[in-house]
């Protein structure tokens, strides 16, 4: 029952993030003025990504892009949706945190097995921006659990729920403020997507991926935006009491984010990791100091 | 014969036997394997049965009476010793074969003499033992790191002159211990210690101030985290895994053994939830992590970059213990099981690769993927549970020790905690890059796979990680022991979930491992539905256009490897170069050096010796009158 | 018992002979330290100790005495150890003033330790001098002689100090039995009793290689042969270390009990020893040349032997006797092999020693027992010694504790550099080339035993536990072992 | 849409495969992706059809930056000998189902550079096209009816320039090695000797 | 120095210097001496020298390399024309007054057959394994060419 219940989950997942994707180009086309492609366009891509033909250089390629996606399937089934999650087990942020590694090492050890340098450079500048905004989520999250004495998300989001008043964004404004620039990185979105500027490493991880690969690599990017969106709205936004509630919500978030990507030019890697780590970590700290003491 | 004189008896006796048989090493290093075969099997008959003990009385009087010299089977002793000897028992296994004529360093007697004082400190129980072990095993150490290479001497000295004084301190604090008890006995010693800190604060807190120094330099914590650097790079590829793992636990032992009862029993200036001593223990554990992570990510030889990423580790059992709760104990513990298993395969895979390649700076190979397939797979799960990353047992210790600090609210120590094993993730994957992946250089293109021996040890080592990752029940039981013995009560941990302090925040791993492995299927699924794929050459790269062979560039050219994380250099570089100890060490070592060859200008010129001798009067004599 | 003289006849009468048979020289020196070891072992054994020998009939305060204790005998059989093996490792010293200056110094040695009366000990550190100096000289080449100088110098004037303070000594108590002088030694008012302990310090302190009187130090071993240095530290540092026990431990205690009367001179006593472990192992640290580095260390070990004893408890005397024994022992290991390998490679840089270990492993392997045992490593001699003497030194004033630190910072920096040289001779030998002369397998042997015995002992301490209690008691209650042997009805 | 009676398995399973490859076109038609390697002057005419006026981006066409990632390769100006080489090496880098725009006249005939040595004269005999468009650089309008033409070839599946290619690789591979491997002069030239024996020094 | 200033200085030095526009003079001067007038232009601050290319007169039978050189202080841009005859083509490289020259020197080799006395490197810089005659030669019949190897035809043809 568990194993139907997690690839209903799973495809659920892939299905909202696909779309949400579609629906940030849409918005980011109408501030263009332009009008734009189709919502369902990115499953149109992925569709058409699945069925081309595809290059491979060794069997790393192959073991690393699938880790990558099993890695985030993984995180997001830890993640409680609108109160119940795929399975009964409480689910913790240390493990998230921890498990989001997977996608990011599978990603990493897929792109350079490819042998492409523009792919290692952006590897190299991924991981120096992982380290960048993991300090200030990390600290937000330990305000979270220090708050509430569990690292379990569902009793976090269970302290939240009964009226919109009691929901953490205002409870702990300065935390959502650092946790909204952070997710910017997370997600890799324009002031810091320094590791895929096209213009600078040809898409930097992406360049030697093909037809299937890329496919798995944007069903990848696709849960990522799930789990993090996901967690915002369990941290701060209440959790939802449903799951179409819990989407929505979602949504929104990912909407602030796609119009800052479209507003904000491309950080150099040391500028984005030193302005992660004084903006969003100073104000992360005096969130903590405030609960802590 | 009493077990634990077995145990002692025939490290010695195979170690002067393969020091008369030195020449054919095959032999001498057959041996060395049965002796740590019949020592991880004698530990592990000694399991549960806590009184087994023995002793030997000396001629020599102290405090009135001879001196007793005698070892104990105690649970912590026997976590420690048994794990030990069986990586111990693995890296042995390899030896047989990295030790051809070509590498044989000759040092197996050595290594003998320093299995028998590491048995000897594991089990010591009056301090006169723990002190004579500690020191027999600094010295051989020094002999084995130097096996006779110039380059390694000078490395080994390092290491010699800081363990020296680590020696030094820890002699003193235990005359001074003793002297307050009168016994050399470590039980008695502890409650002395207790009462004192009641009464004379100071004075206690210098007599746990010098075992902490010399607790703190072998397990190369904070102020004295630079020798390993040198140590564990230049010593035989086959003994690092032995040094970086087991010998970096005796400081750790140390701990546990003298100063977390000290500590718990006596009643301090309290911080927050723990007492103000070990917020400083954590504290100084935190920056050596940090520290450590950061000076690691910026090397070029992958040893120094591992000897970093150990000094790390350690950072962490440290500020598991500094937490003073039994998670944080548990978890401490518990990582320097998973610290040995991971970090010996790490170490095992680079030797093999060394052994085959000869080259040790990462931007010189690469692409290694292709002829060594094994050792990559054994790194690739190695590095995968040193990251921390949950299927595999390196994140159930580190998960404990987070959970701990968390609970007892050490804020800033957790911060830097996740700071050290995010940034281990991207050293960890530098070396998978530079060394496994990307392009494999012309003159690696006709290597062949680790030999058999090697690739056993190996493969076990990797086996156990996942086997640990997925039922930590296997390490979590004896911690239990440990603890119990230890005094504090912990409630029986089952074979999959592991407890800790905070609210309904209990993990059971097994179930994690199953939801991934399903997460796998479903990706393995959707890979194979979709289109199929075709192999093509390593070197058919996109580089707009350009047939890059055209331009006579050979492939290895293509790595980008040599300033991976340049842009993050230049921003620790001013940092880094404003505290470097090594710097302060070495021109300390120069300032004696230059004191010395001063002094002995002195007696070279003749003319001043009559002067000295009126000065020596003068001292006499004002010495007389006052 | 007046056969004990023969200990001094016999070695003064082969001098005589020695000037001039020619091949001879060396049987006849064999013999007669072999007969002088085998003698002074069948005394120490023979239960009559302790005894005091009037020589020529003339009873104590008038005539000379001879004091058997088992403290002096063991020393005698110590010296004679050392006097033997020099022999052994002597390299084609053939001329007879080498053995005739050799037979005198046995004789002044032996003397020193045995008489009982203060000017006696004059003469015979008076006849040591000339010997040594002749001795270091005996290479004839610039290095030697210059030494050979130098030592002369400070030497006889440092005597010439100690005869000033006989005389004071003398002319105050009007005798010179030290036995005697021990008793009345409360008589005398404070200052002269000042000025006569200096006076007599200064001559003692030359030999003893304290840090401002030990100039010559370095340059005599250095220009001496392998042999001489033997010699040297064998006979006459053992000897000294017998001269602090009884000139001022038992003829300035206080009423016997082993701590020197003036307590302000016996902190002055301990800085210079804190000078000298200080001064000579950092010299130590640099050092290129391996005989002036064993030169250093053994100033280093002699600063703390004196340091043992001037602490004056219990426990800090029985450490001080364990460095004797195990410094004697592991020195001479080091000063064997050491000419050994200057031999083989025919420069004196340790640094060009490379590859004698793995050419001769015995050899590398006692060298290094013989440094770990000077470092204080356990498993070996030299450790329960130190771990004794900082144990005594714990309970005394400020200077000892200051004492300890620097005892504890010198361990370091002396480990640093013994290993450093032991771990060379393992290195590999890169220009291949043979070693210039073989290393004479009698000095392995010689060194391989000496170094089980040091390795023996560290194991297991009790071999020589009985005797070193015996000899520290003697100096605790002084009064009732030495004094009353001398003047049996005195108390 | 005719009724299909699946009297016999193997037509179904032709059907089936060609529902499928309806399917998989569909999905290809609308998401193509292209990558403009800007060889000539055409390059300047591609950014604003992805402006706010022209906006390509609706039909999902997006460019991007690797051959790897792309299915069409836009051929924007004339060729060189030397950018052939490179064009040749992008165009075997791209997967599969690719195809080719080849943009202005120079690509078909060589253009106003038709008689210079080094300018290729028709693109199409060294890598197969699709669709050329007309015009000493077609305005963005003529770019997106092209777009949409092509999008429907896809759709109908009779795109098919790479099975071309794929085919006859030999008379392919011919015309290439015509173009870049020269053993001999092509001109006989009166005034060659002395050129040549020119540059190797050895002058009358 | 001004322009007039800069033309009377060059005629007295024998060289045949005319205004084109105002910034702008024509020199002409000849092969075997050319290079000291150079080194004396680049000495009164005429420090730029802007491109190397040739000219082919084949009625004439003669080559013209000419030295594009500018002055930063005095504004003027010279044209520096050297004739040299078309059968030995061989001129002095002027590598040691300006470094990029070599490059400069190297095309107008590839592309003209004249030979630069001095230059070390005149390897072929842009076409790829090129047997024909140097292509800018008038006598070079690029039509025929490309019809042989591109198979153009005159006004698109018929394919």
């Amino acid at each position: 029952m568990v194993v139907i219940n997690i690839i209903l989950y799973s495809l659920f997942a892939i299905l909202v993030g696909l779309i949400f994707m579609g629906i940030g180009r849409k918005v980011s086309a109408r501030m263009h003025l332009r009008y734009g492609p189709p919502f369902y366009q990115s499953i149109l891509d992925i569709f058409k990504l699945m069925s081309r033909k595809s290059f491979t250089h060794n069997f790393v390629m192959d073991l690393g892009m699938v880790m990558a996606l099993a890695g985030l399937l993984g995180t997001m089934l830890y993640v409680p949706i609108a109160g119940h999650s795929a399975f009964i087990s409480n689910s913790n942020i240390i493990v998230i945190m921890y498990l989001m590694a997977i996608g990011s090492l599978g990603m990493a050890m897929a792109v350079t097995a490819s042998g492409n340098p523009n792919a290692t450079i952006g590897i190299s500048r991924a991981l120096t921006m992982m380290l960048g905004y993991e300090i200030p989520f990390f600290i937000i999250v330990l305000g979270l659990i220090i708050s509430n004495n569990s690292s379990s998300i569902s009793v976090i989001a269970a302290s939240q729920a009964g009226s919109i008043w009691n929901w953490n964004i205002w409870h702990m404004p300065l935390g959502y403020i650092a946790m909204e620039i952070t997710l910017q990185a997370m997600m890799g979105e324009k002031p810091f997507d320094a590791m895929i500027a096209p213009a600078e490493v040809a898409s930097g991880p992406m360049v030697e991926l093909s037809g299937k690969y890329l496919g798995l690599g944007l069903l990848t990017h696709a849960v990522s935006i799930f789990v993090e969106t996901g967690l915002m709205v369990n941290f701060f936004f209440g959790g939802g009491s449903n799951p179409i509630d819990f989407v929505i919500k979602q949504l929104g978030i990912y909407l602030i984010a796609v119009i800052f990507d479209n507003i904000f030019p491309r950080y150099k890697i040391e500028q984005a990791v030193k302005f992660l780590w004084i903006f969003p970590t100073g104000i992360a700290v005096v969130q903590l100091l405030l609960l802590a003491f | 014969m009493n077990i634990m004189l077995m145990l002692l008896v025939v490290p010695l006796i195979t170690a002067f036997l393969t020091m008369a048989i030195l020449k054919h090493q095959k032999t001498v290093w057959t041996i060395f394997l049965a002796v740590s075969g019949y020592l991880s099997y004698a530990l592990f008959t000694m399991y549960g049965k806590w009184d087994l003990s023995w002793s030997i009385e000396l001629g020599f009087k102290m405090f009135g009476k001879n001196v007793v010299l005698s070892l104990i089977n105690s649970p912590l002793g026997w976590f420690f010793a048994f794990f030990a000897s069986l990586t111990t028992l693995l890296i042995a296994m390899f030896s047989i074969a990295y030790n051809d004529e070509k590498h044989d360093s000759k040092t197996a007697p050595i290594w003998l003499l320093l299995i028998f004082s590491n048995i000897g400190i594991f089990f010591a129980k009056d301090w006169l033992m723990f002190f004579i072990m500690w020191e027999a095993m600094s010295t051989t150490a020094y002999f084995i790191i130097a096996h006779g290479k110039e380059i390694s001497a000078k490395a080994a000295k390092f290491y010699l002159s800081i363990s020296l004084i680590g020696t030094s301190t820890l002699l003193l604090g235990i005359i001074l211990v003793s002297r307050l008890s009168q016994t050399f006995d470590i039980g008695v010693s502890i409650d002395s210690l207790v009462k004192l800190f009641s009464t004379n604060y100071s004075a206690a807190l210098l007599y746990i101030g010098l075992f902490i120094t010399t607790f703190l330099i072998k397990s190369a914590i904070f102020p004295f985290y630079m020798w390993p650097s040198k140590a564990y790079a230049e010593s035989p590829d086959d003994f690092t895994p032995f040094l970086s793992t087991v010998m970096s636990k005796y400081g750790v032992y140390g701990l546990i053994l003298f100063i977390l009862p000290i500590l718990a029993k006596s009643d301090l200036p309290m911080f927050g939830k723990i007492s103000q001593p070990a917020y400083m223990l954590a504290v100084l554990g935190a920056i050596t992590s940090v520290l450590a992570t950061i000076l690691a990510i910026f090397q070029t030889d992958m040893k120094k970059l591992f000897a970093y990423s150990s000094v790390a580790n350690v950072g962490y059992i440290v500020m598991g213990l500094a937490t003073m709760s039994v998670v944080g104990i548990q978890g401490a513990l518990f990582h320097s099981v998973n610290h040995m298993i991971f970090k010996t395969a790490i170490f095992l895979s680079l030797a093999a690769v060394i052994y085959r390649t000869g080259e040790r700076d990462m931007h010189k190979l690469g692409g290694l993927v292709y002829k060594m397939p094994l050792t990559f797979l054994v790194y690739l799960l190695a590095i995968i549970s040193a990251a921390g990353i949950p299927p595999l047992s390196g994140f159930t210790s580190k998960w404990l020790i987070v959970q701990a600090l968390m609970a007892q609210k050490m804020l800033f120590v957790v911060v830097a905690m996740i700071f050290a094993s995010t940034g281990a993730f991207m050293y960890l994957l530098r070396c998978l890059a530079s060394v496994f992946l990307g392009q494999l250089p012309d003159k690696y293109k006709d290597i062949k796979e680790a030999p058999l021996l090697m690739a056993i040890p190996m493969t076990i080592l990797m086996l156990l990680t996942l086997a640990i990752g997925v039922i930590p029940g296997i390490i979590t039981k004896p911690i239990d022991a440990v603890l119990t013995g230890m005094g504090y009560n912990v409630e029986p941990s089952s074979w999959t979930t592991v407890h800790t302090a905070l609210a309904k925040s209990d993990l059971n791993l097994t179930y994690l491992f199953y939801v991934f492995m399903v997460a796998c299927v479903i990706s393995l699924i959707m890979y194979l539905i979709s289109g199929k794929q075709e192999k093509i050459d390593q070197i058919d790269n996109y580089t707009a256009g350009e047939n890059p062979l055209e331009w006579d560039t050979t492939p290895d050219r293509f790595n980008f490897a040599y300033g991976f994380y340049q842009p993050f250099k230049q921003m620790f570089n001013p940092m880094l170069d404003l505290i470097s100890f090594e710097r302060w060490m070495s021109s300390f070592g120069r300032i004696v050096e230059r004191a010395s060859s001063a002094l002995s200008l002195l007696y070279t010129r003749s003319e001043g010796a009559i002067l000295m001798l009126y000065i020596g009067i003068a001292i006499l004599i004002i010495g007389g009158m006052m | 018992m007046n056969s004990v003289l023969f200990l001094i006849v016999i070695p003064l009468l082969g001098a005589f002979l020695a000037l001039f048979g020619k091949k001879a020289n060396r049987i006849v020196a064999i013999l007669i330290t072999a007969f002088t070891e085998i003698f002074s072992i069948m005394i120490y054994l023979s239960d009559k100790l302790p005894v005091s020998v009037a020589i020529g009939g003339w009873q104590a305060p008038y005539g000379i005495n001879f004091v058997l204790t088992p403290l002096s005998v063991g020393f005698i059989v110590l010296i004679n150890l050392a006097a033997i093996i020099s022999l052994f490792i002597i390299r084609g010293e053939k001329e007879y003033q080498f053995y005739s200056t050799y037979l005198v110094l046995l004789a002044a040695a032996n003397g020193i330790v045995l008489t009982g009366d203060i000017f006696n000990f004059y003469i015979f550190s008076e006849l040591t001098t000339f010997a040594i100096t002749a001795l270091i000289a005996y290479p004839r080449n610039r290095r030697s002689t210059g030494a050979a100088i130098k030592y002369l110098i400070l030497a006889s004037t440092a005597s010439s100090f100690l005869l000033i303070g006989i005389g004071v000594v003398y002319k105050t108590l009007g005798t010179l039995n030290i036995a005697d002088i021990a008793s009345k030694i409360d008589l005398l008012n404070p200052l002269t009793l000042e000025l006569i302990i200096v006076l007599i310090l200064t001559g003692i302190f030359v030999e003893l290689e304290l840090f401002p009187f030990n100039m010559w130090v370095p340059k005599a071993y250095f220009a001496g042969t392998a042999s001489v240095n033997v010699m040297l530290h064998g006979m006459l540092g053992t000897a000294g270390a017998y001269i602090i026990a009884r000139i001022l431990l038992t003829m300035f205690a206080v009423n016997g009990s082993g701590m020197l009367v003036n307590a302000n001179i016996a902190n002055a006593i301990i800085v210079i020893a804190m000078l000298t472990i200080f001064v000579s192992e950092i010299a130590a640290f640099n050092e290129k040349k391996l005989k002036k580095v064993l030169a250093f260390s053994s100033m280093g070990q002699m600063g703390l032997i004196i340091f043992g004893f001037m602490i004056g408890n219990e426990q800090a005397l029985t450490g001080a006797f364990y460095m004797v024994v195990a410094n004697f022992l592991a020195k001479i290991i080091l000063f064997v092999l050491t000419g050994e390998f200057i031999a083989m490679t025919g420069s004196d840089n340790w640094e060009d020693m490379k590859g004698i270990g793995r050419k001769h492993p015995v050899a590398g392997v006692s060298f290094v027992i013989g440094s770990l045992s000077l470092m204080g490593v356990p498993f070996f001699a030299g450790f329960w010694g130190k771990l004794a003497v900082i144990q005594g030194a714990m309970s005394g004033n400020s200077f000892m504790i200051t004492g300890i630190v620097i005892i504890l910072i010198t361990a370091v920096v002396e480990g640093v550099y013994f290993l450093k040289i032991s771990h060379t001779f393992f290195l590999k030998k890169e220009d291949e080339k043979e070693f210039n002369a073989k290393a004479r397998i009698h000095s392995i042997v010689i060194a391989a035993a000496l170094a089980v015995i040091v390795l023996a002992i560290g194991v297991h301490p009790g071999l020589i536990e009985n005797n070193v209690n015996r000899a520290t008691n003697e100096i605790l209650n002084s009064t009732s072992n030495y004094v009353d042997v001398v003047f049996p009805g005195r108390y | 849409m005719q009724i299909i009676n699946y009297a016999d398995e193997e037509r179904r399973q032709e059907d089936n495969r060609k529902l499928w490859d309806k399917v998989t076109a569909y999905f290809r038609s609308r998401s193509l992706w292209m990558l403009h390697y800007c060889t000539g002057c055409g390059a300047m005419e591609l950014p604003p059809i992805m402006t706010s006026r022209w906006d390509i981006e609706r039909f999902g066409i997006v460019p991007m930056a690797t051959p790897r990632q792309a299915d069409i390769l836009l051929l924007t100006g004339y060729a060189s000998t030397n950018t052939m080489k490179r064009i040749i090496r992008t165009y075997e880098q791209m997967p599969e189902p690719k195809w080719v725009i080849a943009f202005g006249s120079c690509t078909v005939n060589g253009g106003m550079y038709w008689d210079s040595y080094n300018t290729v004269n028709n693109v199409g005999e060294y890598i197969p096209i699709d669709i050329t468009i007309a015009g000493c650089m077609p305005r963005p309008e003529a770019i997106l009816d092209t777009m949409v033409k092509l999008m429907n070839m896809v759709k109908s599946g009779d795109a098919k320039a790479f099975q071309k290619y794929k085919d006859n690789y030999g008379y392919y591979k011919a015309n290439q090695d015509k173009l870049f491997a020269r053993t001999a002069p092509v001109l006989e030239s009166a005034s060659l000797k002395y050129v040549h024996n020119e540059t190797e020094g050895s002058e009358q | 120095m001004n322009i007039t200033e800069l033309l009377k200085d060059l005629n007295s030095r024998g060289l045949e210097a005319e205004k084109i526009c105002d910034g702008e003079i024509k020199v002409i001067a000849n092969k075997d001496n050319f290079i000291t007038h150079l080194h004396y232009l680049q000495s009164i601050n005429y420090e730029h020298l802007a491109n190397i290319n040739g000219v082919d007169y084949i009625d004439e039978n003669e080559f013209e390399v000419v030295y594009q050189i500018y002055s930063y202080t005095d504004k003027i841009h010279i044209i520096f024309k050297v004739r040299i005859p078309r059968e030995k083509p061989v001129i002095q490289s002027i590598v040691d007054l300006w470094e990029q020259a070599q490059f400069y020197e190297r095309e107008v080799h590839e592309f003209y057959g004249i030979h630069f006395e001095g230059n070390k490197d005149l390897s072929p810089l842009f076409l790829e394994d090129w047997m024909d005659l140097p292509p800018l030669r008038k006598d070079f019949d690029t039509e025929r060419f490309s019809e042989i190897v591109m198979g153009s035809m005159r006004n698109g043809g018929k394919k």
